[in-house]
C-alpha cells in the first residue's frame, strides 16, 4: 500500500484518471448499469461510466459464482420469512430484493478484509463465510450476537444504526498503522446516512486516507420514511464530495454492475487512494421486518413495478443466454441453496436453552465482586426452585 | 394486568371530596376497555386539538403511526405540519424540537426506542435540561420527549433499555412515567402542558394492556382542572400495613401482583406507583414507610447508582428511626439487558418481591 | 414566502439562475473576494463569481455604517481582552481578525431575523443590538448567559460546538410553520463541521426547505489543529452539495464581499430556496482564549502573514480613497468606539454578586419540592454563617 | 492539597509487608513533588514505551499536548501513528477507538471536558459497554477513555459535570477515578492494560496539585507486580473511629480537610477513597462503616439518582444493624452546575460535611 498524505490522494488519483479532483469525486452522471431488466448487457459506452472511465466486465466464473451465493441468499432470505411465519424465530428483517448488494459486498473483499454489516445484512454476513447457525443465534433470541467476529472478520450485525461505521473506520486504521493492507467494507441503509455518525466517519476515513468503502443500499426507505423525507441531495453518492471523497451510484439489483463498481472500489482503496462511498439503488421488497405492515405507507403498485427488476432473475437470464448456467450447474446450485435451507431449518427446529449463567459471565473479562454476587443470588433462586418442583 | 389506581388523599390534599365523587360519577358513564397505547394518541390528538402549537415529529410517527402506533391518525386529522417525519437523526429531531420550542412551539417528539435516545444525550444533558436556568427563565423549553423504554417484551438487543435513571440524574428534566391507562392519559396530557421539558417514559410491555376508562370524561376533567396533577404526587396503589413496595412505570403491575400473592399468606403490602420520578414524592413514600416500616424498591433497570437507589438512600436519610429492616431493592441486574431467551431471569418477579419481603427481619422487627 | 416543495427547490433557484443544480450546489471555483489586500475594488469580472452571477457592491450608507462597527468591533475585542489581563474577566475567546464577519453576520439580518451565535460570537452578538453588560454576564462568571434570548433574537453563545445549528433549524421551521418569513443565521466554526451536529441540521434544513444561512468562520484552527486536519474536501463550502444545498465561499476578511455574500444569501433564503452553506476564510489572530498558548502549535511568521490582510484597515483605506470617511465621520466613529469600551470598563469594574438563592430558582419554572428543601438548607447554612461572625 | 493516601491492609489482603517495605524504600529514593498531571502523562509514556499497541488520541492531544497537557511530548516521543489529533467528534473518536480496539490496538482517548464526552454517549452506552458481553467475551475491548471531570476551577457552562453517574450506571464499564498523584499514575496503568473498556475520569482542579512521589519506582512497581491493584480496592486515606466518610476523586482531599477540622474538635474521622466506583468496594467501606456506626457520603455530582445514592443503598443494605444514624450526604445540589462566581455555594464543602457529620445522631447514638 502506497502511504500517501490525505490532502494530496484525492490530486493523485484524480490524475491517474486524467480528471479534475471535483469530477472524480462527484459520482457519474448517472448510476452504473451493466445488465438491462431484461438481463441483457448494456453496451459498454452506455453502462453510466463517464467516458474512458468504462468498468470492465468480471469473469464468467466470478459471474457464476456470484450466481450462486444470489440463488442461496435469496433462498435463505425466504426461509428465514417463513421461519418467522412459523413462530420458530422472533424477528427476521429480510434483505429479499437486495441480494444482489449482500452478495457483491461479500464478494467484492479478499479473506483478510472487514465488513461490518447491519441487521438486514444476515445475506451477506453469510456469503462471507460466517456459519449459519451462529448468525441465527441473535435471531433466534439465545444471545445477542452468536459468531467470533475477529475469526469471520465479519463484525456484528448492528442494530444502533450508522454507528458501526466508526468501527470500520477504526479497524482500517489500526491496520493501517501496522501497515497492512486490508480493506473494510461498511454498510448502512438510505436512513440511516442522516445519521451524525455516518458524517463523522466518513470525514475520519478521508483525513485518515483510510481504505474503507462506504455501502449505502439505498432501498428506499427507512422503515415507513421514503428517501425524499430523508434527502434532497441528488443522489446520497453525491454525499462524497463533502468529505473529499470519490462517489458513485450503481443499479443495486444488477449483480454485474455491483461487482465491477465494487471491485474497482476496493483496488482503489486497497492501493492507498482513500476511501470511497458506493450507493446501489435497490429496493426492499417487504416489509421492514415481521413486525412492520408496509401497507400503511406504499403503494403495492410501487412494489409490484420492482418485480421486473428482480436481481435474480435478471442475473439467471443473462448467465442463460450466455450459456454460463448448463443444466448441470443450475441444480447444483439449486441443491446448494436447499441444504443452506435445510441447515436453517434444522437449526431453529432444534431447541437451544441458553444458561442463565450466561447473564454474568461476559460483562467483564473477570466477573467482578458485584457480577459474582448477582450470578450466586441467581443460582441460589434457581436452586430453590428447582428444590421446590 | 389493570391495577386499579387509587389516589392517596394525603398526597392530594387539595382535592376536595366532592370534586372527586364527581370525576368519579363522569367517569362511570363512558368507560369501556381501553389500551394504554389508545389512550396517549388520545392524549396527544387532544392536545393538539386544544393548542395549535402542540407538533408531533419523529421517525415514522406520520403516515405510519409509529411503530407501536402511538401517533396513529395524527397526520391524517392534523396535517403534515403539525404531525410529520423527520430524517432519520435522533440529536437532530431534539435539537429542531429544541428550537422550536424558543419559537413559540410545544413539540412533543418520539424516540423510537430507549437505546436509540442516546445519540440526542448531548443536546437533552446539555440544551433541554438546561435552557431554562442558563437564561434565568428567560427561554422556558416547553417540550415532551416520549421514549418507550424497558423490556418484557422479548426484544433484540437495545431496544429494552430502562434509561430512566440517566435523566433522572440530570438536572433541569422532569421524568414522568405512567403506569396506568388513566395516568397513561393525564400524565401525558399534563407533560404537554408543563412549561418544563418533560422526559416521558413509556413501559413499552404496557402499551397492550387495556383497562376501563372514560377517555372522554378523563379529558373533561383534565381541561377543567377537576383532576389533580400527577405531578410531584404518587399513587397509592394499593394499600398496606405491614411493608411497602415502591416502583414505577413497568413494574407497578408486578408489585401489585406480589401484593396480591402476599396477601394470600396473610401478609398486607402498600403498593406505591411513583408516576414522576422529578419531582419525586418523598412525602407519599415517607409516610408510608413510616407506617409499614419496611419497604422494597423495585425497577427493571439495573440497580446500580439508579433511581431505586435513590428512593432506598432518601427512605433511609428520612425514615431511618421508622425502619425495622433495610430497604431492599430488587431491580435489573448489572448486567447489559439480555436476549430474549433469558429475559425472564434478568426481571423483576413476583418471586423475587416476596423473597425480598420475606427477608425484611419479620422476627427481630416491630 | 413562497412555499416550495423541498425536492423542487433546487431545481426552481437554478433554473432562475440558468444554471444545472449542481452548479447550483457546488460553490464558485474560487471564493468571493471583492476588496484586495490593499483595499482597492477588484474589477468586477475579477470577483470570483461565476460570469453572470456577480454580487452588486452594497450601497455606500450599508458600507459606512458597517464600518462603524467593524470598528467597535476591534475595541470590543481588544477591550476584552485587556479586562482578562487585568483579571478583571476570567476568560474571552477573542475574534480579532474576524471582526469582518462578525460585523456582516449581524448587519446581514432584519430585525425579525434570528442569530444563533458561538462562544466566538459576542462581536456580532453586540452588533444585532444586544445591550454589551447583558453579554459579559457569561465571561464574567456571574450567571451562564445574560441576555434574553426572545427579545433580541440572539440565542446563547454557544459552547457545545454545532449543537446550536439544530436549534436554529427549530426557529427556522417553527417560523415558516406559521407562516412568517424570518430568516435564521447559524454560526459555526471549521472544526465545528466535524460534528455530527452539523451533518443532522444540514440536512434537516434541507429537507425541510428552510430559511437557514450556515455560515462557517473557517479560521484556520480549531484551538491547536489547522483546517488540513479536520477535512480533506475542497473547500467546506462544497460541504453543501451533500445535502442539495447551496455553498459559497467568501474572503472573511473582506467586510463588502462578506456584505454581498450574506446579503444575497439572505434574500435567496427569505424567498423560500431553501437553506445556504457560507464559508468564509479568515484568521484567528489570537490564541483559542486566554488560557490558551498558540505558539504550541503555529508558526509566528503565519500570524504576520495575516496582519497584512486585516480587515478594518483594508475596509478603512477602501472607504477613505472613495471618499466615504470625511475627518468627523471618522471621529464620531472612533468615539462610539471609544464609548463601548468605557461602558465595558465600567461594567466590568463594578462589582457585581450573584445572589446564591438563584441556584435553586430556574431549574424549572416553579421549584419542586427537592429544590424547595435544597434552597432551604442553603439559606439556612449562610444564615447561620452570618450569625457567626 | 495533597493527602498521602495509607492502602488499607484490609483492602489488600494480599501484599505482603515486606513487597510494601521494598516499595517504600525504593520510593524514598527518586522522590520529588510531582503534579497529577505529570503522573497521568508520565503513565501514557510509560504504557506507550512497553507496549507498540497502546495509541493516544483526541482533539488536540497531538502537538498541543492536550488542553491539560496531559499528553504532552508523546507524539514527539512515539511519532504521529501513536499520538495524534483527529477532527472534532467525539462520537468518531470514541467509535474510532472500538474499531482499532476491536483490531488488535489499545486506544487510549481523551474528551476534552466531561460535557464533551455526551456526543458520545451512544458509542459509550450501546458498543464500549457492550461488545464483550453481546459476542460472549469473543471481542473484549481493551480501552481508556480519559474524562477530565468535575469543578473547582471557575469553568464556564458544561465544563464542569460530574458525569461520573451516567457511567456507573452503565453495566460493562469500569470507572475509575484517581484522588492521588500516585494513584493518577498507578491507576492509568492499570486502565490501559485492563482487558475491559475504562472510563477513567479526572477530576480536573487536581491536575496541578503535588506530591512527593518517585515515577521511576511506581513504575517498576507496577511492572514487576509489586503493587497491589487498585481495581475493585478502595483506600483507607485516613483511620479514624468514629464516623466514616467516604468520597472520591475531587471530593477526597475535602474529606480528609474536614476530617483533620473534625479532629481538632475531638472526633476522630475515617476517610474512604472510593477509587475505582465500578468495581466497587463494597467490603472496604462496609467494613469501615460496621466499625464506626456512622457514614457521610461526599460527591460533586447531583446527589439525586447517583453513585452517591448507591453507596448510600448499599451501606443500609449491609450494615443497617451496625448504623447508628442514617448514613447522610454530601452532594452536589440538583441543578445545573453554576457560573464561576456560585460555585463556592455549589460544591461540597468542609463545613457542609462537618455539619453532616454533626447530624449523625451523636447523642441518641451508641
Ligand atoms: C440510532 C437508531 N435510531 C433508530 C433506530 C430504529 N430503526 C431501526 S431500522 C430503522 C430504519 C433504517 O432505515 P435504513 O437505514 O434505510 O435501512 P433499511 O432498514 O432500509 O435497510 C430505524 C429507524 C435504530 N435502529 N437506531
Ligand atoms: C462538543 C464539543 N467538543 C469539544 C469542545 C471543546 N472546544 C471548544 S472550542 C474548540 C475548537 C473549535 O474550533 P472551531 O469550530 O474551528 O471554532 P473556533 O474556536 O476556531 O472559532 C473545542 C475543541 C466543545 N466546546 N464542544
Ligand atoms: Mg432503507
Ligand atoms: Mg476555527
Amino acid at each position: 500500500m502506497t502511504t500517501t498524505e490525505p490532502r494530496d490522494a484525492i490530486e493523485q488519483v484524480s490524475s491517474k484518471f486524467g480528471i479534475t479532483p471535483e469530477d472524480y469525486m462527484l459520482p457519474a452522471r448517472t448510476e452504473i448499469h451493466m445488465l438491462d431488466i431484461n438481463g441483457k448487457l448494456h453496451p459498454s459506452g452506455q453502462q453510466g461510466a463517464e467516458p474512458g472511465h468504462e468498468y470492465p466486465l468480471p469473469s464468467p466464473k466470478a459471474l457464476v459464482d456470484a450466481y450462486e451465493q444470489l440463488v442461496i441468499g435469496r433462498r435463505v432470505n425466504d426461509q428465514n420469512s417463513a421461519l418467522v411465519r412459523q413462530g420458530r424465530m422472533a424477528v427476521y428483517p429480510s434483505s429479499h430484493g437486495q441480494e444482489a448488494c449482500q452478495v457483491a459486498a461479500a464478494l467484492c473483499l479478499g479473506e483478510d478484509d472487514w465488513m461490518f454489516p447491519t441487521y438486514r445484512d444476515t445475506v451477506a454476513v453469510m456469503a462471507k463465510g460466517v456459519a449459519p447457525m451462529e448468525v441465527m443465534a441473535g435471531f433466534r433470541g439465545d444471545w445477542h450476537s452468536g459468531y467470533d467476529p475477529k475469526q469471520y472478520k465479519v463484525s456484528i450485525q448492528s442494530t444502533p444504526l450508522t454507528t458501526q461505521l466508526l468501527h470500520a473506520v477504526g479497524v482500517a486504521h489500526a491496520a493501517k498503522l501496522r501497515g497492512e493492507d486490508t480493506v473494510v467494507l461498511a454498510m448502512c441503509g438510505d436512513g440511516a446516512t442522516s445519521e451524525g455518525d455516518f458524517h463523522e466517519a466518513l470525514n475520519f476515513a478521508a483525513v485518515f486516507n483510510l481504505p474503507v468503502i462506504f455501502f449505502v443500499q439505498n432501498n428506499q426507505y427507512a422503515i415507513s420514511v421514503p428517501l425524499s423525507q430523508q434527502s434532497v441531495a441528488p443522489s446520497l453518492a453525491h454525499k462524497a464530495v463533502g468529505y473529499g471523497m470519490a462517489g458513485e451510484r450503481v443499479d443495486g439489483n444488477d449483480l454485474v454492475a455491483l461487482l465491477a463498481v465494487l471491485g474497482r472500489a476496493v483496488r482503489l482503496a486497497r492501493e492507498g487512494n482513500g476511501p470511497l462511498l458506493v450507493e446501489a439503488h435497490t429496493y426492499r421488497m417487504q416489509a421492514h421486518t415481521n413486525a412492520d405492515d408496509a401497507t400503511r405507507y406504499r403503494e403495492d403498485s410501487e412494489v409490484q413495478g420492482w418485480i421486473a427488476k428482480d436481481p435474480v432473475t435478471r442475473m439467471r437470464t443473462y448467465l442463460a443466454d450466455a450459456g454460463l448456467l448448463p443444466q448441470d450447474t443450475e441444480e447444483r446450485i439449486a441443491a446448494h441453496a436447499e441444504a443452506v435451507a435445510k441447515n436453517l431449518r434444522d437449526g431453529m427446529n432444534s431447541e437451544n436453552v441458553p444458561d442463565p449463567a450466561d447473564l454474568f459471565a461476559h460483562v467483564y473479562s473477570t466477573p467482578t465482586t458485584q457480577m459474582a454476587e448477582q450470578a450466586a443470588m441467581l443460582a441460589d433462586e434457581l436452586a430453590r426452585e428447582e428444590d421446590a418442583k | 394486568m389493570s391495577p386499579t389506581v387509587t389516589t392517596s388523599s394525603a398526597a392530594n390534599g387539595n382535592v376536595s371530596a366532592a370534586t372527586a365523587a364527581a370525576a368519579a360519577r363522569t367517569a362511570d358513564a363512558g368507560t369501556q376497555p381501553v389500551t394504554f397505547a389508545k389512550a396517549l394518541n388520545t392524549a396527544l390528538a387532544d392536545s393538539m386539538a386544544l393548542e395549535e402549537s402542540v407538533l408531533v415529529f419523529g421517525e415514522d410517527v406520520g403516515v405510519l403511526g409509529g411503530v407501536f402506533r402511538i401517533t396513529d391518525g395524527l397526520t391524517k386529522r392534523f396535517g403534515t405540519g403539525r404531525c410529520f417525519d423527520t430524517p432519520l437523526a435522533e440529536s437532530g429531531i431534539v435539537g429542531m424540537a429544541i428550537g422550536m420550542a424558543m419559537n413559540g412551539m410545544r413539540p412533543v417528539i418520539e424516540m423510537q426506542f430507549d437505546a436509540f435516545a442516546y445519540p440526542a444525550f448531548e443536546q437533552i444533558a446539555s440544551h433541554v435540561a438546561k435552557m431554562h436556568n442558563r437564561t434565568k427563565g428567560k427561554m422556558p423549553l416547553p417540550m415532551v420527549i416520549r421514549i418507550p423504554y424497558a423490556g418484557g417484551i422479548g426484544g433484540v438487543e437495545h431496544h429494552c433499555d430502562s434509561s430512566e435513571s440517566y435523566y433522572a440524574h440530570t438536572p433541569g428534566l422532569k421524568v414522568f412515567t405512567p403506569a396506568t391507562v388513566r395516568d397513561a392519559y393525564l400524565m401525558l396530557r399534563e407533560a404537554i402542558d408543563s412549561p418544563d421539558p418533560v422526559i416521558f417514559m413509556e413501559p413499552k410491555k404496557l402499551y397492550w394492556t387495556k383497562e376501563q376508562v372514560d377517555l372522554e370524561a378523563l379529558r373533561l376533567s383534565h381541561e377543567t382542572d377537576a383532576v389533580p396533577p400527577t405531578e410531584g404526587r404518587a399513587a397509592i396503589a394499593r394499600s398496606g400495613t405491614d411493608a411497602t413496595l415502591i416502583a414505577y412505570g413497568p413494574s407497578v403491575s408486578t408489585a401489585m401482583a406480589a401484593a396480591e400473592a402476599a396477601a394470600l399468606e396473610g401478609r398486607s403490602l402498600e403498593v406505591i406507583d411513583v408516576r414522576t420520578i422529578v419531582p419525586l414524592d418523598d412525602a407519599t413514600i415517607c409516610a408510608s414507610v413510616r407506617k409499614t416500616g419496611r419497604a422494597v424498591v423495585i425497577a427493571e433497570a439495573p440497580g446500580f447508582a439508579s433511581v431505586s437507589s435513590e428512593i432506598v438512600a432518601r427512605i433511609q436519610e428520612r425514615c431511618f428511626h421508622s425502619l425495622a429492616a433495610p430497604v431492599l431493592r430488587v431491580t435489573g441486574f448489572d448486567t447489559p439487558y439480555p436476549a430474549p431467551k433469558l429475559e425472564k431471569y434478568y426481571l423483576p418477579s413476583v418471586d423475587r418481591i416476596l423473597d425480598a419481603v420475606d427477608a425484611l427481619q419479620w422476627e427481630e422487627g416491630a
